[in-house]
């Protein structure tokens, strides 16, 4: 079943043509990677699909429902969660509250106001959190400031974060970019046990060796459109995509 | 039509100071980042550097003359400046004549100094800290300066006229042709309308055709990467705030005539100052420049009695709703760039 | 206890013992005695101690937890304190109805300001809340003098409709009083060379400050709480994980703008007359400072930065050149007049001077407000009892060798 | 020593404590002020607390600092100290130069920074933390409404500083306070003849007035009064009382067919709008055929300094003058000439007026009990204090005395010889009945001795 499907998408920023008529669907519960060389569109594209930039034209919908036009906000609380390039957290607050503030966003909706009931009593989002933290291997850590985690610790955190709101699509952008390969190799992992619960997947990843581990099916995007789709074992063989991509390099 | 044409007028040179002003706040803010609160007390110690140079011109000896009396019965005694003994009563009360205009030569290694310790002494350490506190520590400055000015020259206005020559008015309806006497404007407004516009317009080419300009622009634009090319955009950036002290100095020296300074006229045009920045966008030089124009004219405008009796109070507000309407409308001012002061 | 954690509970109750003791605590010095005039024990300062904390509460509500720099809240407390004279001029001397209406007009004033101003973040927010709070104060200065009295300020007159209670009583204006309680009524006690003063009025404003500190107290700990310290921190991760930041910003908004409501009718129910520049941008201006002066974002810190203002702000501007005479009446008269030279620029009339340099002083040293050198100190002690608890265990294990 | 029963008040344990100084062990006294018989903040011990509620930082703070000088002066010479200054030419001799009733003057300070909140701050801790008796000081109106509201209710003094709205004493009057000091109307009454004398009755005036309540009533006053001569009022424009540069507001008057600009402004205002007029060649204007004149209801000559050479040839009207040659004119301008080196401006007059005036009210009622005060100051007629003969009116507590019409002086012999007199208008042509259009409104009440 598609849980995504974006049809005849265009952006462009003043002359320049980011996106052009992008056709692109997911099925529920796979994992889909996004690759394309730098200035492809792989971000524009993503940020259409949260809400953060509008496309000119074209279509996306969430199952039944459009995201044009939607808030940021209001794509998250239908189910869609996204993981930053550059990890985007709570610097100031510890992780434990780092993870509860997107549980509590998802039981209770984008604005309650619950100014008189004592977060740390909360028993359910709180166990929760620690929950996830465990999953993450962050658990020790929970009372710390996330500021002061290491950037791989971050993106760990962050995908946490997402995934304490047990996301139906769960957006991931580069999630590896800047780690080292032990550090890149546990959050394989991490992907892949969290694939066990379900959750779609769409990825953006420059790493072919984090691609090709996780996708089920890749997408290839250059100059704002897309070139070739398929299984990651197509696609390596694909010659446009050496082409277009790796600039006829061998794999 | 008359009536319009004056208003403009009238706003060219009260945008003249907020300009002024605003344009050292935003070089400050663009260069350096900070928040600068207590930038209108520079302009404020601008001003009394032309009150303290027209006192020193002014020192006098005392002679006890037997033939007047003073109010107690007393005899008089009567102060001869010691200008007036050394030169000759004839050029010495002429250079007590121009203490403005020297003043202006005066007050620029003063306001250079002024700005150099307040840049050095305090302002550096706060580059890294939260705007909120630069605002305090600036604003805490600005209370400890006009404090300081209060206890030496006390709190009333106190007159500084501009030379004779200036004192008249130019009846400018009569040059272009309309009724003689109904578009009249003081010499002196026009010397600080050309004055203002001479300054902005080398500051302007400064910044433009100078090595030392196009590092500052980048180091507004893009402070880490000039950084990374080698360039110590810290010693720049503190000539840069010694420059904004002249330029706002300057401003108050030229202004002392056309209102008599006191201690807290630099409050009173900090505010307005800030919201002349804001609208302008803040760290862009231009924009300034355009939204102190035209909140200056827009001001005179609102306080002419037919706009008054249309909309009563409105000469008491017109510049913060220009203000809340322009960043409504346009979020990051009239001129400003993204990403600027936003979280 | 009351839903708050024993930490809480404990800091609740120290405020408590602190505010129904000041005034003893304020009084420390004998009548009569020179240090004397460093005693702030008298109704119309602590009154102003606990209405200024309370207005420093509600503003740290908004810009300790969200970090919006607000610029306009004085506007709040001057809408909360016309609406409070007014509820005097029309209803009742009772001060109840006044300052529920004081909140409530408050509260709706600020629902307009923050709808609008929160549409901006960082300077461009303090800008439209100073803009609207200088357009309150010129306004209520001049053209709204109808309302609001303009210069003089609002305040009681004999002929006044009251229709709940009386015009006048024999000639006077009937006391602000709650429920016949009038709140000027004042206690004294003597103990020796000592005087204190336990005022009706101090003590409803206790009572208001206390249930605004247990709300305060309950906000930050809540999840909406939490949410106002996410908007701080991140803005933007906040809008991807689904939460409307916008409602919560406005809700902080409007809770401290209640609460200078609050703080504006409490004013009026101790003093009667609403001046238009308690609106000014520089009484907004003091608020920031009270709060950051405490300590941002601390529950208790910006009541001590209240405090600290009110104090020198009172204390300080009322010594003279005589006062200072009397203490260094001991000492030659050379010293006496050096040191009078010497401290002259910064009593009375210099007070300003002397504020000006503490902030800038804390500004400097202590950027976490009063606060952090309460903590800096504290760590100095526990630093000192744990090598103290280090030395004594290595002492203990060295016969073991 | 023994337990001390009468009723408590603050001063007296402070004394007590303070002359004793063996009270230290006694037991616990409770009492309340709603018991206590008598008045608030009696003075049981040997001195009597006053509180000079003065403007020391601001826009005001020179005057605010003369008045503070002129009120050190009469308290010196309330407790006999220095040469007596008016006290030797006061029609009164209830005083002795011993204090008031017996007991030393003392007296506490503080700063009204012409804020009508911070006014009654610093009073109120005045009454409350310091006992003080009396308030008195300031130099705007708005303050002088709120303060004189606040010891109503308090049950104190209030003796009126410089304030020149009529809303003092008209529709914001109180029992317990007193205005010394002219006001709006009276401004307008004595000015319209000598404006007449000097102008002609065929004037067009053009009114710019600070926009706050002593603007309009000062406007309103002297547009009523010239009106009468048969001038006309082309416009009334108000001005912001921020405003610091005024030339979008004298531009347009330019353009009017006025031929006299009234500037209803105090303080900074009046400077600048005054340097502004002038800049803007309005002095050398002619208009209808005539000269374009400026008239400045409210001079101060603190005010006329600040204005430098503008103000030469400009009338308006004050309430007192260094140059005036009564006896006790002269005498205060001796002492306090001698003490500080320089003339006392009006502020400062009106200030010791009004102390020595408390002082000998009290002297007269033998208490300080406000309610006795103010029986002892009501239709009160004195002289000898720089205004000749003067009634202190009981129906609104207003002095009235000759005004002061006085004109900035072309050559000025020094400093302080900016203003000349042009004409003393007597009390009677200044005087109107309580109940006048512009001081409608409001009433006494009774007096409150706050006990």
């Amino acid at each position: 079943m598609e849980i995504l499907r974006v049809e005849g998408v265009n952006k462009s920023f003043g002359g320049l043509r980011a996106l052009n008529n992008v056709n692109f669907s997911v099925e529920e519960g796979t994992v889909h990677a996004i690759i394309g060389p730098n200035g492809a569109g792989k971000s524009t594209f993503l940020n259409c699909l949260i809400g953060r930039l509008i496309p000119d034209t074209g279509s996306v919908m969430f199952g039944d429902i459009s995201l044009t036009g939607m808030k940021p906000y209001e794509i998250n609380q239908i189910g869609v969660s996204r993981v930053f390039q550059t990890p985007e957290i709570f610097g100031d607050l510890t992780l434990l509250e780092n993870i509860m503030i997107p549980a509590i966003a998802k039981r209770d909706g984008e604005f309650k106001l619950h100014a008189f009931k004592d977060v740390s009593k909360d028993a359910e989002i709180r166990d929760k959190a620690l929950h996830m933290l465990e999953d993450v291997g962050l658990a020790e850590k929970k009372d710390s400031v996330a500021g002061s985690l290491s950037r791989g610790d971050k993106r760990r955190l962050e995908l946490a974060m997402c995934l304490s709101q047990d996301p139906k699509l769960l957006l991931l952008d580069e999630p590896t970019a800047g780690m080292s390969r032990a550090d890149t190799n546990n959050t394989i992992d991490l992907l892949k046990r969290i694939g066990d619960r379900g959750i779609t997947k769409v990825v953006i990843e420059h790493d072919m060796h984090v691609v090709f581990s996780l996708a089920d099916k890749v997408t290839v995007l250059a100059q704002g459109a897309i070139i070739a789709e398929g299984k990651p074992e197509d696609i390596k063989g694909d010659p446009r995509v050496q082409e277009a991509y790796l600039g006829g390099a061998h794999l | 039509m008359d009536a319009i044409l004056l208003q403009i007028l009238n706003g060219l040179d009260k945008g003249s100071a907020y300009a002024l002003i605003a344009l050292g706040l935003t070089l400050i803010f663009g260069t350096l980042g900070v928040v600068n609160f207590a930038h209108g007390a520079l302009f404020m110690i601008g001003a009394f550097c032309a009150v303290t140079l027209s006192r020193l011109l002014s020192l006098s000896f005392v002679t006890i003359d037997e033939t007047q009396k003073d109010f107690l019965g007393n005899p008089l005694k009567v102060e001869t400046p010691y200008v007036e003994a050394w030169f000759g009563p004839q050029t010495g009360s002429a250079i007590i004549d121009w203490a403005v205009p020297l003043a202006i030569l005066f007050s620029i290694p003063i306001m250079a100094l002024v700005g150099l310790f307040m840049e050095r002494g305090l302002i550096k350490y706060f580059y890294k800290r939260p705007h909120a506190d630069q605002i305090l520590v600036t604003f805490g400055l600005a209370i400890v300066l006009q404090e300081i000015i209060k206890y030496f020259f006390g709190a009333n206005p106190i007159p500084t006229p501009a030379p004779d020559v200036f004192s008249g008015s130019l009846d400018f309806g009569a040059l272009v042709g309309m009724d003689p006497n109904v578009i009249i404007y003081p010499y002196w407004r026009i010397v600080y309308f050309l004055f203002a516009a001479a300054i902005v317009g080398a500051v302007f080419a400064f910044l433009r055709f100078t090595t030392f300009g196009m590092v500052v622009r980048a180091g507004m634009a893009d402070r880490q990467t000039v950084g990374l090319l080698g360039i110590n955009i810290d010693k720049r950036f503190t000539v840069m705030f010694a420059l904004a002290a002249v330029v706002a100095g300057l401003a108050g020296v030229m202004y002392a005539p056309i209102n008599s300074p006191n201690y807290h006229m630099g409050m009173d045009f900090l505010v307005l100052s800030f919201v002349v920045v804001v609208v302008g966008g803040m760290g862009s030089l231009p924009g300034a420049v355009l939204a102190g124009f035209v909140l200056g004219i827009l001001e005179s405008f609102a306080s002419m009695a037919q706009v008054v009796a249309l909309l009563p109070g409105i000469n008491q507000i017109i510049i913060y709703l220009v203000a809340i309407v322009i960043l409504l409308t346009r979020p990051r001012g009239l001129m400003g760039r993204k990403g600027v002061m936003e979280s | 206890m009351f839903g708050l954690n024993k930490k809480d509970t404990s800091l609740f109750f120290l405020v408590l013992l602190l505010v129904v003791f000041a005034p003893f605590l304020l009084n420390p010095f004998p009548e009569g005695s020179e240090l004397a005039q460093f005693n702030a024990g008298y109704p119309d300062l602590m009154q102003r101690f606990l209405i200024f904390g309370i207005f420093a509460i509600g503003f740290n509500i908004l810009f300790g937890l969200t970090g919006y720099l607000s610029f306009g809240h004085a506007a709040f407390l001057g809408v909360g304190s016309y609406a409070g004279v007014w509820m005097m001029k029309l209803l009742t001397m009772n001060v109840i109805p006044a300052i529920f209406m004081s909140v409530v007009f408050a509260g709706l004033f600020s629902l307009l300001v923050g709808y609008i101003s929160l549409r901006r973040s960082g300077i461009y927010f303090s800008i439209l809340t100073l803009a609207f709070a200088q357009m309150s104060f010129s306004l209520a200065y001049s053209v709204l003098t109808p309302i609001t009295n303009g210069e003089t300020g609002l305040q009681l007159a004999l002929d006044d409709p009251r229709i709940l209670g009386v015009s006048s009583e024999n000639g006077a204006i009937p006391p602000a009083n709650f429920f016949g309680i009038p709140m000027r009524e004042s206690f004294e006690m003597s103990a020796g060379g000592w005087l204190f003063t336990f005022n009706a009025g101090y003590y409803l404003c206790a009572v208001f400050m206390m249930i605004a500190f247990y709300i305060a107290v309950r906000i930050f700990r809540s999840p909406f709480g939490m949410m106002l310290r996410a908007v701080k921190s991140n803005q933007q991760r906040m809008n991807f994980t689904g939460l409307n930041s916008r409602p919560y910003t406005l809700a902080a908004f409007v809770i401290s703008g209640m609460y200078a409501g609050l703080a504006g009718g409490l004013m009026v129910a101790m003093d009667p007359l609403a001046g238009a520049e308690r609106m000014q941008w520089t009484a907004s201006g003091e608020v920031v400072l009270m709060t950051i002066l405490g300590g941002a974002g601390t529950l208790i810190g910006p009541v001590l930065g209240a405090g600290f203002i009110k104090y020198c702000e009172n204390i300080f501007s009322k010594i003279n050149d005589n006062i200072l005479y009397g203490w260094f009446s001991g000492l030659p008269e050379g010293v006496a007049d050096f040191l009078v030279f010497v401290i002259h620029p910064f009593i009375g009339k210099g007070w300003h001077l002397t504020l000006g340099i503490m902030f800038m002083l804390i500004v400097i040293f202590l950027p976490g407000g009063i606060m952090e050198g309460v903590e800096r100190i504290g760590r100095l002690f526990k630093r000192k009892s744990s090598s103290d608890k280090n030395s004594s265990a290595r002492a203990s294990a060295a016969p073991a060798e | 020593m023994s337990l001390i029963r009468k009723p408590l008040n603050r001063r007296s344990i402070l004394r007590a404590g303070a002359l004793g100084g063996t009270a230290l062990a006694m037991p616990t006294i409770f009492t309340s002020r709603a018991w206590s018989a008598g008045y608030l903040n009696e003075p049981t011990g040997s001195t009597v607390t006053l509180g000079f509620n003065v403007p020391q930082t601001g826009p005001y703070a020179d005057e605010g600092a003369d008045e503070l000088r002129a009120y050190q002066l009469a308290v010196e010479h309330l407790n006999g100290e220095g040469d007596g200054g008016m006290l030797n030419t006061f029609s009164s001799k209830a005083l002795k130069g011993n204090g008031i009733l017996g007991k030393k003057v003392e007296f506490v300070t503080g700063d009204t920074q012409t804020k009508s909140d911070a006014a009654r701050a610093s009073a109120k801790s005045m009454i409350e933390k310091d006992g003080a008796i009396m308030i008195t000081g300031g130099s705007s109106s708005g303050v002088a409404v709120a303060v004189q509201a606040l010891c109503q209710e308090a049950g104190v003094i209030f003796m009126a500083g410089l304030t020149h709205s009529n809303d003092t004493t008209g529709k914001d009057k109180k029992a317990n306070g007193f205005r010394h000091f002219f006001n709006s109307y009276m401004s307008g009454a004595a000015l319209a003849p000598v404006l007449k004398n000097a102008y002609g009755d065929d004037r067009k005036a053009y009114h710019l007035t600070a926009d706050y309540n002593w603007g309009y009533t000062t406007e309103q006053a002297v547009r009523e009064s010239t009106e009468a001569l048969g001038w006309e009022t082309v416009e009334t424009v108000k001005t912001p009382l921020a405003a610091t540069d005024f030339s979008a507001y004298i531009t347009p008057v330019l353009q009017s067919d006025a031929d006299v600009l009234v500037l209803n402004h105090y303080g900074g205002n009046m400077v600048n709008s005054l340097t502004n007029a002038v800049q803007f060649g309005l002095r050398d204007k002619q208009v209808n055929g005539k000269n374009f004149e400026i008239i400045v209801p409210l001079y101060s000559r603190l005010m006329a300094k600040g204005a430098g050479e503008n103000v030469k040839g400009i009338f308006g009207s004050t309430n007192w003058h260094w140059s005036l040659q009564d006896e006790g004119s002269k005498a205060f301008v001796q002492s306090f000439g001698q003490k500080y080196g320089f003339p006392p401006s009006q502020a400062a007059h009106t200030t010791y007026v009004q102390a020595l005036l408390y002082a000998d009210a009290c002297e007269r009622a033998g208490t300080f009990n406000p309610c006795g005060v103010v029986e002892a100051l009501e239709g009160f007629e004195f002289d000898g204090l720089g205004n000749g003969k003067t009634l202190y009116r009981a129906e609104d507590h207003q002095c009235f005395k000759d005004v002061l019409v006085v004109k900035g002086k072309e050559n000025p012999s020094s400093a302080f010889d900016l203003l000349e007199i042009v004409e003393v208008t007597p009390a009677a042509q200044v005087t109107y009945p309580p109940d006048h259009p512009q001081f409608a409104g409001g009433a006494l009440g009774t007096c409150n001795p706050g006990a």
